[in-house]
């Protein structure tokens, strides 16, 4: 659920500055009760039920399907694996996310080409099928706590790079990651931004990724949250589980340890 | 860039840690590493070229360095980078700080502009209520940056013209143009250093800012 | 919420088969009321399904929220406790088209609806109750749209 | 085809709430594409709610309905193990039936 507590300060603010007199009742709280009555009934619901099915179903050139994957906790296990990412997995020798992890079970199992999918446009052909194996998988771990490993030295490392990439400024604004995240209670317009150098909480930050996207009706996987992040930078364009992305996720999901997972949530 | 670099980073950071036994790489490694990586990852755009963040300017650099560091810049450093700042500032050719507030209003107002989902062609936004209050019609702003609400008013500024007005109009012109003339690692944009705002375009923020008629000033 | 999925009915899948069944036989029926959606204000829409006069009631209820954070999805419910409604309708004045859903309500059902609807700006909303004897009651509420994000 | 909806049908004192998801565009009509092309309208336009195969309800919907259409309603004497069944047709004549079982 949302926090609230982020709100008190900039409701009195708005309350005074507000012209909406006739109601007791600020912007912030307007906007939190517009939330709520988004929680139930997430179309988040469509894409998980769709990933559930395009797991179990026998597709690509292999003709086979997902069943064998293994997302860090053995072939075929998909519950509690999506608190536990990104990770280090010995078969690739890479520290992978949820969505680099299904890129190659899509690649060896099913003989998708890799390199193609990776191009493919977010929501379109085969990306939109991985999403939704991301919001299922995602799902199956939904209340339970994030807590990423970081024994394997490589996981160490790619903490490193996560947090360098999170405060790089560049691009043509100079922000960076943390120009937006790196302080409490602060708000873009009228949205709160998660202070994301810490623990933001349950269900805020990372642990609310894959998220449906009410503005424009779409599902977004973390590789999407952090891409249209780095668009509204004024960045150049990362790679879709590009070790950038994967980095600067793994960053987040360390910092986010203990914060229970809503995902897929359902976001302005 | 040759391939042997682009291949993969995390070869790099394998042969790193090979080399290093067991124990994290240096902080000089990891930079490095992290620009190795971010070689690898970004790529061009439409208009938003890699260069934007393989070539990153001295500020840009130090300031992240400090960022990650989690201490301020050294004051020397900061003064310097604030000179250089300066320095660049480019004032109004004729003179002329104001234009018009309503103008100035619908630019802050807009958060578009150099994205690479952006016409490289359309005029771009100034993005200035994404971090502050300035109308008090517009309930969405946001708080990354100050109040400007009453930012003229609040500074004695009743004839922008006049003489008195003067390094009020002067400051507000170069904050907009360059911020990191005034504080190194500002969270600010260069707008005007940065080619995101016209001349013309910050002469109207600056009417928005302190033109009394502003509904800013009101 | 934890067991949000397990409480979830998996809609078994049998398109196709009930509609060539005739089990829906008033679809041949149908008749899609163009004219109320192409309606630029309330009381056209809702006079071309045939009712009176709009008149304001305490009886009828707009549920909503009273700012949005995106226009894009706006939760709008109307509803009304009086006996003999024949038809529920939700309206978004400010709309190009005004009207957003209508439900055509019976016995078997709480006259009782919930949808969410495109806004393209602030605007009253409207829930109007048109009732079996031909009367149009309304209820209506202002609903502010914001702009989300960065505008970017 | 148009992938299944997903359908909540739970019972509560002698009634049953129904909410229910719908995968669809909703495409409003307004919309320009990249081109300046607007976008023609493409959206639901009739939706058919049975219980235990009676039709209980029918609504007509235009292209201001938002994109996933959410829909809830209540039953009256709705009650566990019963048949929920629900029908949309679209303005291009796609259709979709999904049923769920209350629970």
């Amino acid at each position: 659920m949302y926090k609230k507590t982020l709100w008190g300060a900039a409701a009195c603010a708005l309350l005074l500055a507000s012209a909406a007199a006739q109601q007791p009742k600020t912007a912030s709280q307007g906007i939190d009760e517009y939330r709520a009555m988004l929680q139930d009934g997430n179309p988040a619901d469509l894409f998980e039920a769709k990933g559930e099915g395009l797991w179990k179903q026998k597709r690509g050139p292999k003709n086979a399907t997902l069943e064998q994957c293994d997302l860090g906790k053995g072939p075929g296990v998909f519950k509690g694996v999506f608190v536990e990412l990104p990770r280090y997995f010995p078969d690739t020798k890479r520290v992978q996310d949820l969505e680099s992890r299904l890129l190659t079970c899509m690649s060896t199992l099913q003989g998708f080409d890799e390199a193609e999918l990776a191009k493919t446009a977010f929501g379109r052909g085969e990306q939109n099928n991985l999403t939704a194996l991301a919001t299922w998988i995602a799902a199956e771990s939904k209340g339970m706590k994030f807590n990423l490993s970081q024994s394997h030295a490589q996981e160490k490392v790619f903490y490193e790079v996560g947090k360098r990439l999170f405060f790089q400024r560049a691009g043509s604004h100079d922000f960076s990651c943390a120009s937006c995240h790196g302080e409490e209670g602060k708000r873009i317009r009228l949205q709160d931004l998660p202070r994301l150098t810490q623990n933001p909480g349950d269900g805020v930050g990372f642990a609310a990724w894959p998220a449906y996207r009410v503005s424009n009706g779409q599902m977004w996987g973390m590789q999407q949250r952090l891409n249209d992040c780095y668009r509204q930078q004024r960045f150049p364009y990362p790679g879709f589980a590009s070790d950038a992305t994967i980095a600067l996720g793994l960053y987040l999901g360390v910092n986010s340890k203990g914060a229970v997972s809503i995902a897929p949530a359902i976001k302005r | 860039m040759n391939k042997s670099i682009k291949k993969w980073a995390v070869t790099a950071a394998a042969g790193l840690l090979l080399a290093g036994c067991a124990s994290l790489p240096s902080s000089a490694e990891l930079d490095s590493l992290t620009q190795t990586i971010v070689k690898a990852s970004f790529r061009t755009e439409g208009q938003a070229l890699v260069e934007r963040v393989t070539a990153v300017d001295d500020t840009n650099r130090l300031c992240s360095q400090a960022d990650v560091a989690g201490k301020p810049l050294d004051e020397k450093v900061a003064k310097a980078i604030e000179e250089s700042n300066f320095k660049a500032i480019k004032w109004p050719a004729d003179g002329k700080f104001l234009g018009d507030w309503k103008q100035g209003e619908a630019i802050a107002q807009s958060g578009r502009g150099l994205t690479w989902t952006d016409p490289a062609k359309s005029a771009n936004g100034g993005n200035c209520y994404n971090c502050h209050k300035m109308a008090p019609q517009e309930i969405s702003f946001g708080t990354l940056g100050p109040s400007l609400y009453q930012y003229g008013k609040l500074r004695g500024v009743s004839d922008p013209n006049s003489p008195a007005s003067k390094p009020i109009v002067e400051y507000t012109w170069g904050k907009i143009w360059n911020s990191k003339a005034y504080n190194a690692c500002s969270n600010m944009p260069r707008a005007g250093h940065a080619g995101i705002l016209t001349e013309d375009q910050v002469r109207h923020i600056v009417a928005l800012l302190l033109d009394p008629n502003s509904p800013v000033n009101k | 919420m934890k067991n949000r999925r397990d409480m979830l009915q998996r809609s078994a899948v049998v398109a196709g088969l009930l509609a060539s069944t005739g089990l829906f036989p008033q679809f041949a029926h149908a008749a899609f009321n163009k004219n109320a959606f192409d309606a630029k204000n309330v009381a056209d829409s809702v006079k071309a399904y045939g009712a009176g006069a709009l008149t304001e009631s305490k009886d009828i209820t707009i549920t909503g929220p009273d700012i949005a954070e995106n226009g894009a999805v706006v939760p709008l419910g109307a509803s009304t406790a009086l006996a003999g409604v024949k038809q529920l309708l939700i309206l978004v004045e400010k709309n190009p088209s005004v009207l957003v859903a209508m439900f055509n309500v019976t016995e078997a059902i709480d006259a009782n609806v919930t949808t969410r609807a495109k806004m393209g700006q602030s605007s009253d909303v409207y829930a109007v109750a048109i009732m079996n004897d031909g009367r149009a009651l309304f209820a209506k509420k202002e609903v502010k749209v914001t702009l989300g994000g960065c505008g970017g | 085809m148009a992938d299944p909806m997903r359908i909540r049908a739970q019972s509560s004192g002698g009634n049953a709430v129904v909410r229910v998801l719908m995968s669809h565009e909703m495409e409003s009509g307004q919309r320009r594409d990249s081109a300046g092309k607007l976008v023609p309208a493409w959206h639901i336009m009739e939706v058919t709610a049975s219980h235990n195969g009676k039709t209980v309800m029918t609504a007509e919907w235009g292209a201001a309905v938002a994109k996933n259409p959410f829909l809830q309603f209540t039953v009256k004497g709705a009650k566990a193990g019963d048949k929920i069944t629900i029908n949309w047709k679209d303005n291009k004549g796609d259709s979709r039936t999904d049923e769920a079982t209350i629970s």
